[in-house]
């Protein structure tokens, strides 16, 4: 069962399966990059075209035009630093769930979940007017915070079920060894929870960039990410597609480079042979 | 956002509160306390407390007056469309997350079992998910536009719909269109926690298993599943919650339409505090959704997560 | 002068928030030129519709003042004024400091229009940014095509011409809607979004209905939503569904545009604003010298297409009135006006209308025509949830949930109880 | 000055005592061998005084400080634990460079003593291995390695051999021998092999349930067992015992009869080992006779177990190929010095 | 009938190769034991009996057919695992009634089971508790309960005691013969016991680096192995050897001399067992003249280190409390009959 069983058949079959999802996944995705290339004409002909003249302006027109680049860099900034927020404090939290043993732990761990569960249409307001009194409205640190405070709860849920798995004479040997408690967690349980940490940056680095009210109300027109400003190009005058795809497409490339890079870390067996038993 | 009790094994100072060079534990946790406490818990209860007046930006003469629970009152006597996007809300969440959990555990495991190098393949398969919600509802809406959408172009090609017939606008096809958007976008998601989850297993149960005459579903059943509990927990109960807020696609493709029939609680929640921003009623119309998936929520954590707490330190009663 | 006028405020930077439109744009290539005249820098922010409105009202409601210039869509005005987050004009007018005395807006600008988008209830607080309505669109092309003619003429027998009146429109609807040609005889908004509302109610007004039976929008009046007018108005409204894309229920404006520029629609109701871009614009459109346009058709109401409009205000809490002030009006002169027009505004004076640049365009007269007769609507503070109401009722209504009548009495009554005492329900519904 | 269990409980959450106020006191230096049976708190002992686990009574002295509350890594000690807790994402090398790294020495030093300690255990050709690469053998060695290489002041190893071939185990033996005279340092060593016990320790503690049944030199354990539990416990196989009545220095249980002078009358335990009986013809003296019932060939001894009524016992004597068929009567002398009586009621060595 | 090893190797992922071309037949109803030094591939021929890894040389039989692809749960066969490898996640009782729900046991029928094996081995008393809360020892007897418990046709056992006290193993071991006897089913036993071995086995089989070096009766195996290897690596101690010269019947090696007939001439490596060589005085005929090194006290024994000259021996005699002091000399006797001699270079037996 967890050693690979490449039966021909099976194998055959799994991929095909697995085919048929990137299919479906790509497919729409496939098509807006195409679209990203047309001009209105072409994107509304009856019969969609595969084939046709590429037009190279959605581009320039909205990242230079209307000036849309420097949004991408505000997203760049608020999603790496809030991810990088979320590990550093929730990674240790959680490691703490999954170990220690204090009163009113499970009480805590749930607590987390749930300020999860608030409609964030009605926390925007008092948020908004909380950073107002903080002075922090406008500006980027506001939507970091909001976003790793957001991305705790997935953060210590996720990360306490990987520290779980690893057995914990591995802490007591790195302490043995003299390593801190906190040491022990830094140097030799997070290696190894590595896939764990590794897919839970992914989720928050996603959920963040991703994330509309929040971003678009905390933050200034300046430091504005690309969600707030797709909206942007549904105008009256008719949205402008090809430009809504081109952002689209540039939007989706950091997440692409991002996971693909931290994918390196989603290995299995990295806990094998450690322990007897 | 008060949790509710949930009792806890812990007797004084046991192994790990000392293996955390005692006290270290609590602190760790405390910045991320910290945190959510200030920028969640502190809005949430200005929220609560909005809920209890009638403060509103639009109407000048209704300046944030305490009025009880009349909102609450209103609410649940006369808000059919309260309750109507509710319901609808509700089977929203239950088909979506069911679909999205069978479809994307499955990929995992495949992935798993088959695919030695899974780099590639993962990211491509996640690549739904890593689209703003904003961008899916305008992709999605261009795809099933009913005179130029691609989609909507092939399924009438492949006699899927009916030349004079489109999904947006079609009462009976709108509903499971915009689940099956819902899961178009968020099975990767599933895919990608549960991937990771089964790549952390260990290895020798599953040996024991195969040894102790175990076929392939047993060995799933009895080891697999259980080794995975947490994870799935976890999976459901985070899905689930966000399906619960799912709004943004939805919202562009159909803005709720046609009539209500898409009208989603968070699109309901929507109108009420930023179109006519009676933010009063905004605020329990929020609470309520709170309340609900807080005690759905406990519950199923209870039922499920609990029971398979990593560090159980109770026995297990052994069968008679 | 200009110059004198801005001295005590040269240096000063003012803020301002609209709409992410071609006017827009226009207005922030031209404050340059401003700045250079007066050394008060401009800084637009420019936001999708929704997020526009949304940024203000927070804004705003936490007084911060982070805007001296908002742009926004008339229907907020009730909210604005009554919660006194508006400045009066008049002060500014009355100010010979400040004021250019060669602007009189009491005789260069639509004086129906002006009164309904920059006042309420008879004060004033800004000038129009753009006079927005609507307007019949048709393919000229076709119409103008003799076999179509003979046959129409053979059918109907009557001469095909741009519709005067509803059943014409119709019947010119039923004449042209061949689907399998990938023709349709119109094209409905009926999406549920403030598109249905908006093209609604020039069917609506037409007919000689109304929603509040009021003088101004920013009277409260009895409810007359459900009077038979209104119902019959939307009875046709969806009577025309027949001949409309099947995906109709789930367009708006954007998906008709598309389908008029796509050569899929005989006419069909559709924004001034957007003539640009299907008549003009060959890099959007196919069919550039083949539409037409008029004013709506003829009902027991007489010519009247609803009106709309976005407009300048001043917040309360502005840090430079004064500045902001200037600036309003100077956009406001005529030469400004004019660029911003022909770079797809729709501006708020009779002159640019009239001068040759504009005339060139298709769309000209029909606009002038729409923005004499065009007809208040609701700006109450809760003009926003009472649209609401009305899109999400006349979705259901096209939807086929229910009949002409329970969709029109169910908003009738919602929007006599969320008004209150002032407007009473002049059709009782049962 | 050593190292002291002052009345040392441990209770585990789910409420199992796996210590009872243990007490035990010794020097550092010394080299001590925690005998006992399975779960009788052994491994618990050494998390106790290692710090891995906090006791629920009592406290640990370290050259008289109160180590109880204090981090274990800042009582210098190293462990072998009963399962490895190999660090299964670094090379067999990294694991055991892993303590000196943490203790910042330099790199060069590093490698030698790592490559050292890797030959002393003869696991030089896997350093560059995975945990998850490595035989059971291997990886107890790599265990071992892990806890040596920084020359701790007191070494807690728990059952480090139990995977070792004899060989292999005579050899680290002699090795743990040797470090321990060389380098002086402290250990604290859980074992089930006796002859381990014997030979490594000055000191030998036998546990029960949690508890110190005895503390003594290995000789003295063997020798003068404090109690019939330790008695049956030490030596393979078992002493024999038998449960009878002793009157006027003659002892009788069932059909068993023999003198066994300088003990009270009374109800007693009589045990002696099965090495110390000797065979005789039935001619001799006080000859008991019993029946052979099974003999086992363990070289270089032959194990013959045999029975008289009721009660049975083993005899251990050298392989000179005679065998013992089964049933086949064989007279036996119990050595009046080899015998050990034990109270019969509280199992206490009586004389 | 039985299993047959048909030239299994196997090579790791990373290219270590554990088995040679290993080649094994035995019978079922055997009670197979392996023996062999520390990553001699124990573990992993059990492994590929068991289908758990894949060979990549040769095949499995069992009774004639080819099952060197047949999955796991079609062999039939039961292992304990030398890291137990139980579930954490279930409680001991469902870790040892599982193979017995796989195989749709009746809930009573279970029950009686699990309970009754859970006896046998002394752990009746933790069956609600979950692994992580078991002592070492107790955990491994789960594993074995787990094993045995559905009386599996080939029960593979790698190293199932290693963790228990000599009592307790004895008691195990007992059971284990009894079982072996009475189901008549057929054990792979891996061991680093010898007593265990001599005790248990049908017949023992000794790797070496992945290859088969002896496969014999335990008697044979002891008394006349096969190599120099196999002499060195049983018994406790090990044998002594020395490398020498035979001529005419005499050896000699350093300033040793001592007949040993019946060997042809040449260079040679001569073998004898510690508690065979037989002290004697000075006076006596043939006696070697030996310098005491040190001795050691392994009860009830004692185990003399001498040495003359360069080579040096161990004597293992019994404890009759006779000391030999440092330096004092000490005179030996090598009984013909007790000599092994081997080949010097390829170290096969010569006799
Ligand atoms: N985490 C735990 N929770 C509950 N009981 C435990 C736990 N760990 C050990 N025990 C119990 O405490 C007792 C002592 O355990 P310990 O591991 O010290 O025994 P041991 O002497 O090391 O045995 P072995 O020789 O088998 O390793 C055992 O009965 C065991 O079942
Ligand atoms: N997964 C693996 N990858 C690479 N080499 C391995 C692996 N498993 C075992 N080996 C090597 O194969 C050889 C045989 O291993 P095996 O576990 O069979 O030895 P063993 O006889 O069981 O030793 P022990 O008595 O210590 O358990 C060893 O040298 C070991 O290092
Ligand atoms: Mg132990
Ligand atoms: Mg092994």
């Amino acid at each position: 069962m967890i050693d690979r069983a490449a039966s021909r058949p099976w194998t055959a079959f799994a991929w095909a399966v697995l085919l048929v999802a990137v299919v479906v996944a790509l497919t729409p995705y496939l098509w807006i990059v195409l679209a990203s290339f047309k001009t209105r004409v072409d994107l509304f002909s009856s019969a969609p075209k595969w084939l046709f003249s590429p037009t190279f302006a959605n581009y320039p027109a909205v990242f230079i035009g209307k000036e849309y680049w420097p949004l991408a860099i505000n997203s760049l900034i608020i999603s790496l630093s809030s991810t990088a927020l979320c590990i550093l404090i929730g990674a240790p939290a959680a490691y703490v769930f999954a170990r220690a043993d204090f009163p009113g732990k499970e009480d805590l761990f749930f607590f987390f979940l749930t300020t999860r569960m608030a409609p964030p249409i009605s926390i925007a307001v008092p948020l908004f007017l909380f950073f107002t009194s903080l002075g922090l409205i406008d500006t980027i640190y506001a939507v970091v915070i909001a976003h790793t405070s957001f991305n705790l709860s997935l953060v210590v849920w996720m990360m306490r079920g990987f520290f779980a798995e690893i057995p914990k004479e591995i802490d007591e040997a790195a302490v043995m060894d003299g390593r801190s408690r906190l040491g022990a967690f830094v140097f030799i349980i997070a290696p190894l929870a590595a896939p764990g940490i590794a897919a839970t940056a992914v989720l928050c680095f996603i959920l963040s960039w991703n994330e509309f009210l929040y971003a678009f109300i905390l933050v200034a027109f300046e430091g504005r990410p690309l969600t707030v400003g797709i909206p942007g190009l549904v105008t009256p005058h008719g949205t402008l597609w090809g430009q809504v795809a081109a952002v689209a497409v540039v939007a989706t490339l950091p997440i692409l480079i991002f996971t693909f890079l931290v994918q390196r870390q989603l290995v299995r067996g990295l806990t094998f042979g450690a322990v007897k038993g | 956002m008060t949790s509710l009790p949930v009792t806890s094994n812990t007797s004084g100072k046991t192994r790990g509160a000392f293996l955390l060079d005692r006290g270290v534990g609590p602190l760790l946790v405390l910045p991320a306390t910290i945190l959510v406490v200030i920028f969640l818990v502190g809005p949430f209860y200005y929220m609560v407390y909005t809920a209890l007046t009638d403060l509103s930006f639009a109407d000048a003469t209704r300046k944030g007056a305490f009025v009880g629970f009349d909102n609450f009152r209103r609410l649940m006597r006369d808000d059919p469309l309260f309750w109507n996007s509710f319901l609808l809300t509700l089977k929203f969440v239950v088909v979506a997350v069911a679909m999205e959990f069978v479809i994307g555990f499955a990929l995992a495991l495949l992935i798993f079992k088959y695919v030695v190098r899974q780099r590639l393949l993962t990211t491509l398969l996640l690549i739904p998910m890593m689209l703003a919600p904003v961008a899916v509802g305008l992709i999605w809406r261009l795809l099933l536009q009913g005179d130029f959408g691609m989609v909507i172009y092939y399924l009438r090609a492949v006699g899927l719909l009916a030349q004079n017939a489109a999904v947006l606008s079609q009462p009976d096809l709108v509903f499971p269109a915009i689940v099956a958007i819902d899961i178009w976008q968020w099975t990767p998601f599933v895919t990608l926690v549960m991937l990771a989850g089964l790549m952390s297993l260990p290895r020798s149960p599953f040996e024991a298993a195969m040894m102790d005459g175990a076929g392939p579903l047993r060995i799933f059943l009895d080891v697999m599943l259980p080794l995975l509990r947490p994870i799935i927990a976890l999976v459901l109960l985070l899905r689930g919650i966000d399906a619960f807020k799912e709004f943004d696609k939805v919202f562009i493709m159909t803005g709720g339409g046609p009539g209500t029939l898409t009208e989603l609680v968070s699109i309901y929640a929507y109108r009420v505090n930023f179109r006519n921003w009676d933010l009063g009623y905004g605020a329990a119309v929020a609470f309520m959704v709170y309340l609900v998936v807080l005690i759905l929520c406990s519950v199923f954590y209870k039922a499920v997560y609990w029971s398979a707490k990593p560090s159980s330190g109770l026995p297990a009663g052994a069968k008679p | 002068t200009l110059e004198e006028a801005a001295k005590p405020y040269s240096g000063t930077t003012i803020r301002m928030v609209g709409e992410a439109l071609p006017p827009l744009e226009a207005l922030s290539k031209l404050a340059p030129q401003f700045e250079q005249a007066t050394g008060i820098k401009v800084e637009v922010e420019m936001y999708e519709h929704s997020e526009a409105v949304n940024k203000v009202q927070l804004d705003l409601n936490s007084q911060r003042g982070r805007y001296d210039v908002i742009i926004q869509p008339h229907r907020e005005m009730g909210k604005f004024a009554t919660n006194g987050h508006l400045l009066e004009i008049a002060p500014f007018m009355a100010d010979a400091a400040l004021r250019d005395p060669s602007f009189k807006p009491e005789e260069q600008l639509y004086q129906g229009a002006w009164k309904e988008i920059s006042w309420y209830d008879g004060k004033m607080y800004g000038f129009p940014f753009t006079v927005l309505n609507m307007f019949m669109w048709y393919r000229s092309d076709l119409l103008a095509d003799a076999k179509e003619k003979d046959g129409f003429k053979a059918k109907y027998g009557y001469d095909l011409a741009p519709a005067q009146n509803w059943d014409q429109y119709r019947d010119i609807a039923e004449w042209f809607n061949r689907p399998d040609q990938g023709l349709y005889g119109t094209a409905l908004q009926g999406k549920r979004h403030e598109a249905l509302w908006y093209e609604w109610l020039n069917f609506l007004y037409s007919f000689g209905g109304d929603v509040l039976d009021v003088q101004s929008g920013s009277q409260c009046g009895p409810v007359v939503v459900n009077s038979p007018q209104a119902i019959a108005s939307l009875d046709y409204y969806k009577s025309l569904l027949a001949f409309s894309p099947p995906d109709s229920l789930n367009y708006f404006w954007d998906d008709v545009m598309a389908l008029m520029q796509q050569a899929k629609v005989a006419e069909l109701i559709m924004w001034n604003d957007a003539t640009y871009a299907v008549a003009v614009d060959e890099t959007a459109s196919t069919v550039v010298g083949k539409v037409g346009f008029d004013i709506v058709p003829q009902g027991e109401g007489g010519k009247i297409g609803q009106l709309e409009g976005w407009t300048y205000l001043i917040p309360t809490y502005s840090k430079n009135p004064q500045a902001a002030f200037l600036f309003i009006q100077w956009m406001m002169g005529y030469d400004r006006q004019l660029e911003q027009h022909l770079n797809g505004g729709a501006s708020g004076r009779p002159d640019v209308y009239e001068s040759a640049d504009v005339q060139k365009l298709p769309y000209a007269k029909a606009s002038m025509a729409s923005n004499e007769y065009g007809k208040p609507k609701a700006t109450l503070p809760q003009s926003a949830e009472m649209t609401d109401i009305l899109v999400r009722e006349l979705s259901s209504s096209l939807a086929g949930e229910k009949s002409s009548k329970e969709a029109l009495d169910a908003s009738a009554k919602e929007i006599s109880t969320l008004l209150g005492s002032c407007a009473p329900m002049s059709y009782p519904a049962q | 000055m050593g190292i002291v269990f002052d009345g040392i409980s441990k209770v585990f959450p789910d409420g199992t005592a796996a210590l009872h106020g243990l007490d035990l006191a010794f020097d550092t230096g010394e080299f001590i061998v925690l005998l006992g049976p399975s779960g009788s708190g052994k491994t618990t002992a050494c998390r106790v005084l290692a710090g891995l686990e906090h006791p629920t009574g009592g406290r640990i002295l370290v050259d008289g400080k109160d180590v109880t509350d204090l981090p274990p890594r800042f009582r210098g000690m190293g462990m072998v634990f009963q399962n490895y807790a190999l660090y299964s994402h670094k090379s067999v090398y990294e694991n055991i460079a892993y303590p000196l790294r943490v203790r910042k020495m330099a790199g060069t030093e590093i490698d030698r003593s790592v490559r050292n300690m890797a030959d002393l255990l003869q696991i030089g050709r896997y350093l560059a291995r995975k945990p998850s690469q490595l035989s059971g053998g291997q990886a107890q060695r790599v265990a071992v390695a892990r806890a040596l290489v920084w020359q701790p002041d007191i070494c807690l190893m728990d059952e480090p051999l139990s995977n070792l071939d004899a060989l292999l185990r005579l050899h680290m033996r002699t090795e743990l021998k040797r470090l321990h005279r060389e380098l002086k340092k402290t250990f604290v060593f859980v074992t089930h092999d006796q002859e381990e016990a014997m030979t490594l320790a000055t000191r030998v503690a036998v546990l029960r349930d949690g508890r110190l049944v005895q503390f003594d030199e290995p000789k003295t354990v063997y020798r003068r067992p404090a109690s019939r539990f330790v008695a049956e416990f030490m030596g393979r196989p078992a002493m024999n015992t038998f449960e009878g009545m002793l009157y006027a220095g003659m002892f009788r249980a069932g059909d068993i009869a023999c003198a066994a002078p300088g003990i009270p009358d009374g109800p007693v335990v009589l045990g002696i080992r099965p090495e110390q009986v000797e065979i005789v013809d039935s001619s001799a003296a006080d000859a008991v006779r019993f029946e052979v019932d099974v003999m086992e060939l363990v070289e270089p001894d032959v194990l013959v177990f045999v029975r008289s009524g009721t009660s049975s016992m083993i005899v251990r004597t050298p392989n000179d190929d005679r065998t013992f068929a089964h049933g086949e009567p064989l007279f036996l002398r119990f050595p009046p010095a080899a015998l050990h009586a034990f109270d019969a009621v509280t199992g206490a060595r009586l004389t």
